[in-house]
């Protein structure tokens, strides 16, 4: 029982870490002052790198907005009458992301089927990018966890890249922007890993109300978010601008879910 | 009592006594300040934060209950995997500290030069996250429960080292001494006057980090080492709560037979 | 073996102060003294244990013990009754014993105790009427019991030099005689040397052949059993050391 | 030695001997065994794995080296956070176990069904991971230090709790036998006997417990509530080693001066 | 205190037989007997530290000892030195001694001892000559000062009964005496009633109004003192009681 109407004192906001937390915050800094003015209310930025621990804050109204991956929103909305309201929209390529499976370089494998047999790596059981899409991507040409490859859960996708680059598995899924990142920065060798294939484009992360929040104060938020000019702010996200979000709009994830749940019931993973 | 008849011998001694008792209770207040300052840091002050928690955590509570037993088949493999990660981590943690307790302890180690080495050396690999060290040995020698075991194993070392230098430090010295005075190397002071009294001790210790161990692996499952852990985190990354509350219950059936176990060995074979 | 100006501070108390005593080979010299005078003191210097302030032991065949290696060859021949037992209590009884005889053995060897060693530490126990409790806890026998535990464990090492605090304290009269006449059995048929602290100054009186007097740290009496008459006794133990 | 008449007795003695003896050695090979399947099962024989692992290794050392602390302006807040978040739930976690240690311990508890009761009770504390902890009291009271310092108490609740009744199961029975004997009821044999002679290894445990929730805050960190746990997480995840490495002397600067500090407070304040 | 077919058992040996004896109130009875007879069990067992396996323990004004509160009643009265002192080494000689009085304060309480109760232990102290030696750790103590802070425990607490199992054991033998001297003076003007355990018969035969020997388990010897004859204590000190 949220029931709560009157308009909070104070904005939490709640993300998760591409960096290091202060690092975060501190990129994050210039959003934090665009919302503290457009807002009028102290706002607060916390960072936590775990799905689990950020989406239930939100889910008990510890925390009254947090940027969600579409998995995590799914899975949590079940429970919670979660609110998306923005997300980012990139140059290009709209409001969308990939992900990769990648294989170590020397591979022989050309196609998602010659990998058949093989132990795959995936990032966080949560994780959109660095698990459940590239499931999908093999599932889609026939592959099946548990019967048709290993599924080795590692985590993080770092830690995918690293294994995928010392060939201690066949392939691993992960999340693109994070492998560009890695390569650019030289912390994965490029010649180490090549791209298998890259995912359909996946439903942004998208900004989520907690349920119970006033709704003139949602419309501030949601405004705000919408307006929201400031290149570094945006910078952060790799997006020229943020979008409004609906709930429909990770309908596509919701499906490749179902999918993975429908034939995985015995091998691998099946959340009811 | 009136039939004492004090001595000005007594006021010295009751002096001294009340200086004593001063410093205790100096002591025990300025302890109480040092924490009530940590834990006003930490917030616990706030007390506006505490509303809502109970019902919150009724609320997990209630997720998560009636556990959900219907995919006990799929779990036997990790929970071998996790015992063989268990009791391979504590018995290469414990074959290593063992000899490096001895050099550690105040009581039988050679000089003070080493022991302080060594203390800082059991520190060292004690400083390093558990996690860290899986991710090393996964890197060094690919997933499964053996880098768990590792991983397990190395960070015991730097426990139990400690735990086992402080067992053996306090024993009675006398036995010790005894056997010093007939002859006996340090060597052989250590092994059957040190050994035997501290033994109890040892076995507590190494029971205790047993379980802690088939613990830990829920830390480790998620970098690929595998087991009951990787179910736990899963399940409860997934929100699958009354899952995980299943693998909980297995995890606590578990520990409380490995410690009803470990306490029959005691007293059956200690006490012989 | 003689000590001379032998001086030993613990935690700032002066316990030993400049004692200067010789010990007759193959006869039993009583070291007596009030309580808290230091006769157990002296004797874990004797037997190398606490090293002392100042001063120096000398054995007779050995010369000064300065170095480890002398120390290492004294403590090979000795044995000690330590006052307070120092077993373990968890251990059996014959496992104490045997744990006399450890300068015989390798500290890493995996082997069991040798032949040798087990008859020696039964024959030990033999002689302290404790062969049927082999297998006690040590910590379940009678304090009594747990004290001929001790001199089991010194008497298995068959050592040429036995230093004994307090043996008899927890033992009744006959055993107590027993023991004393075995010491004496002992210094006669193999030359053994015997220290024997003790507060029953007539079994003392009985079997040493020397007293020493132990008052407040200082020698207050060394001369042969006969010279410790009344007055030598009540000029040691006047006063309580403490006061 | 020809000295010795052995005596019938004697080989009835040194059968019993013999007997025991090949039970010890017995176990022994059962144990080792034991742990020689556990290992095998684990993958630990598989010889070609360890192909490769020592380059491995040194190639993250050298990664590490040298340490990075060109950023430790940004240590200071999370290494304060870590103090206070270790020293709030260790002191939390005592207080808490002292009273269950007390009702745990065999020679002191009111009666072995209760004994029964609180040792499961400690057990099942202990099996929910500790990262579980931390998600639940992030949903419950947010983030920051606090859900941290929380889900450590509750932890080591467990954990003191049982090395705490392990210490006082250990302690010399007369003593407190002489108290009962003069009319002392259980309670005051548990304060002025079992307890007195416990301090120095309760002293121990909870420093050992400090040292340990210092760094578990490294779990911990994970899930937001801050502190040098997440900093060093992250900075492994984003390659970071260079840091990573830096920030783990940092660590184990402190935990060694916590030692230190550890051992001068018994030696002090516990000689009075 | 009367005693009727007391049996105890401890893991499986039979160490009290159906042991039947009255111990009269304002006097000294000396228990004696040879080495594992059961002397210390029996205290134990009249202390309540132990639950015989069979047997009634009647005190004269308290009835039979079978309820919890006719227990602490008897325990409030009563002090014991325990073979083995049974000290926390850790702890100064002082709190050791406060400890006796345990039952005078609430378990819980964080205020400080008693003014009276310093006094006490303090004065008991001084008994026992160890004033000076309040604030030592106790195991830094000599074997004989350990044994006067047990002593002193028992003293503090003023006790209508004593129970004192081997209390001079590590003492020279002036110490013994004047502890005999004040246990005797103490049952002459307060009416105290002392059970002295003891190996030292002399002792015994000076100062006890009964002897009781123990001999395996059994009472071999139940009479006043002028009666405990050579012939007598040969009797219960005949034969080991092991063997
Ligand atoms: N817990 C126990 N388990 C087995 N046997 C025990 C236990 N406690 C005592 N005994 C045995 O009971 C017998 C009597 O012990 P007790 O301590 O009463 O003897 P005691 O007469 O006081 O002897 P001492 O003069 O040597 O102190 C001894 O043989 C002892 O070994
Ligand atoms: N570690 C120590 N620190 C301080 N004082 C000590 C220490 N060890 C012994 N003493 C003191 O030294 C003195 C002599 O002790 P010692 O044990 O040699 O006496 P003792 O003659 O054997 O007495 P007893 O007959 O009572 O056994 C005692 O007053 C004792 O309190
Ligand atoms: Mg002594
Ligand atoms: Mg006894």
């Amino acid at each position: 029982g949220f029931a709560e109407e009157r308009p909070p004192t104070k904005l939490i906001v709640g993300l998760l870490p591409g960096e290091s937390a202060p690092t975060v915050m501190r990129l994050n800094e210039p959003l934090r002052a665009y919302l503290q003015d457009t807002l009028h209310i102290p706002v607060e930025i916390v960072v936590g790198a775990n799905y689990a621990a950020t989406s239930e804050a939100l889910r008990f109204g510890r925390i009254d907005i947090a940027y969600l991956g579409p998995v995590t929103y799914i899975l949590q909305s079940k429970r919670a009458p979660l609110e998306p309201f923005a997300r980012p929209s990139h140059a290009g390529v709209g409001s969308t992301f990939q992900a990769s499976i990648i294989v170590p370089a020397g591979s022989a494998a050309t196609k998602l089927s010659d990998l058949r047999g093989g132990e795959i790596a995936f990032g966080d059981p949560a994780s959109t990018s660095g698990t459940w899409v590239p499931r999908w991507q093999l599932l889609a040409e026939g592959l099946i966890s548990g019967r048709d490859y290993t599924m080795q859960v590692l985590g993080a996708h770092d830690a995918v890249a690293l294994a995928v680059a010392n060939r201690k598995v066949a392939a691993g899924g992960i999340s693109k922007p994070i492998l560009l990142r890695l390569l650019k920065e030289g912390k994965i060798p490029a010649d180490k890993v090549r791209v298998l294939q890259d995912s359909p484009p996946i439903p942004e992360y998208m900004w989520t109300f907690r349920a119970g929040l006033d709704p003139a104060f949602k419309a501030e938020i949601r405004n705000a978010f919408l307006n929201l000019k400031d290149a570094a702010a945006l910078a952060v996200f790799r997006a020229e601008a943020f979008v409004p979000a609906k709930d429909s709009d990770v309908d596509d994830v919701r499906r490749w879910v179902a999918d993975i749940q429908a034939v995985s019931q015995k091998t691998a993973w099946a959340p009811k | 009592m009136n039939d004492i008849n004090p001595t000005p011998e007594f006021d010295v001694i009751d002096t001294e006594w009340r200086r004593r008792e001063h410093l205790k209770y100096a002591f025990t207040i300025g302890a109480a300040l040092c924490c009530a300052t940590a834990f006003s840091f930490a917030g616990g002050f706030e007390f506006s934060r505490y509303e809502g928690a109970p019902s919150t955590v009724l609320k997990l509570a209630a997720d998560s209950w009636p556990p959900d037993f219907s995919r006990w088949r799929e779990w036997g493999r990790p929970l071998l995997e996790t015992l063989a990660t268990g009791v391979t981590g504590t018995v290469l943690g414990a074959a290593l500290a063992l000899p490096f307790a001895a050099l550690a302890a105040q009581n039988i180690g050679p000089s003070p030069f080493i022991r302080q080495s060594v203390r800082i050396f059991l520190n060292a690999i004690r400083s390093l996250p558990g996690l860290i060290w899986g991710v090393i040995f996964v890197a060094a020698i690919g997933f499964g429960p053996l880098p768990g075991a590792f991983a397990l194993g190395v960070h015991s070392t730097g426990m139990l080292g400690k735990l086992f230098f402080e067992a053996m430090e306090h024993v009675d010295p006398s036995p010790g001494a005894a056997l010093k005075a007939h002859g006996a190397s340090e060597l052989a002071v250590f092994r059957f006057a040190v050994l035997p009294q501290a033994v109890p001790r040892l076995v507590d210790a190494l029971i205790y980090r047993f379980e802690h161990n088939l613990r830990a692996a829920t830390t480790l499952g998620v970098i690929g080492a595998g087991g009951l852990g990787l179910q736990i985190v899963t399940a409860f990354h997934l929100f699958e709560y009354k899952e995980a509350s299943a693998l909980i219950i297995l995890l606590l059936i578990v520990v409380t037979a490995v410690n009803l176990l470990g306490a029959r060995v005691r007293r059956r074979l200690l006490a012989l | 073996m003689t000590v001379t100006d032998l001086s030993l501070e613990r935690n700032g108390r002066l316990i030993l102060d400049k004692a200067r005593l010789s010990i007759d080979q193959g006869q039993i010299t009583a070291i007596v003294g009030p309580s808290g005078a230091g006769k157990s003191s002296l004797i874990h210097v004797l037997n190398g244990s606490i090293t002392p302030t100042s001063g120096v032991i000398h054995a007779t065949d050995l010369g000064p013990l300065s170095s480890p290696t002398t120390w290492e060859r004294m403590r090979k021949r000795t044995g000690t009754i330590f006052q307070g037992n120092a077993l373990i209590g968890r251990l059996p009884a014959l496992d104490n014993v045997l744990s006399g005889l450890v300068d015989t053995r390798h500290p890493l060897s995996l082997l069991p105790w040798s032949r040798v060693a087990r008859a020696r530490a039964m024959d030990a126990l033999r002689q302290v009427d404790l062969l049927d409790r082999a297998f006690e806890r040590t910590e379940n026998l009678s304090g009594g019991e747990q004290q001929r535990v001790g001199i089991a464990r010194a008497l298995a090492r068959q050592p040429r030099l036995l230093f004994a605090d307090e043996p008899f304290s927890a033992l009744d009269r006959p055993l107590a005689m027993r023991f004393c006449e075995l010491f004496a059995a002992s210094t006669r048929e193999t030359g053994r040397t015997v220290v024997l602290v003790t507060h029953q100054l007539d079994l003392a009186r009985a079997f040493a052949d020397r007293v020493i007097g132990l008052r407040s740290g200082r020698i207050a009496f060394d001369g042969p059993t006969t010279l410790f008459d009344k007055e030598a006794e009540r000029y040691v133990f006047s006063g309580n050391s403490n006061l």
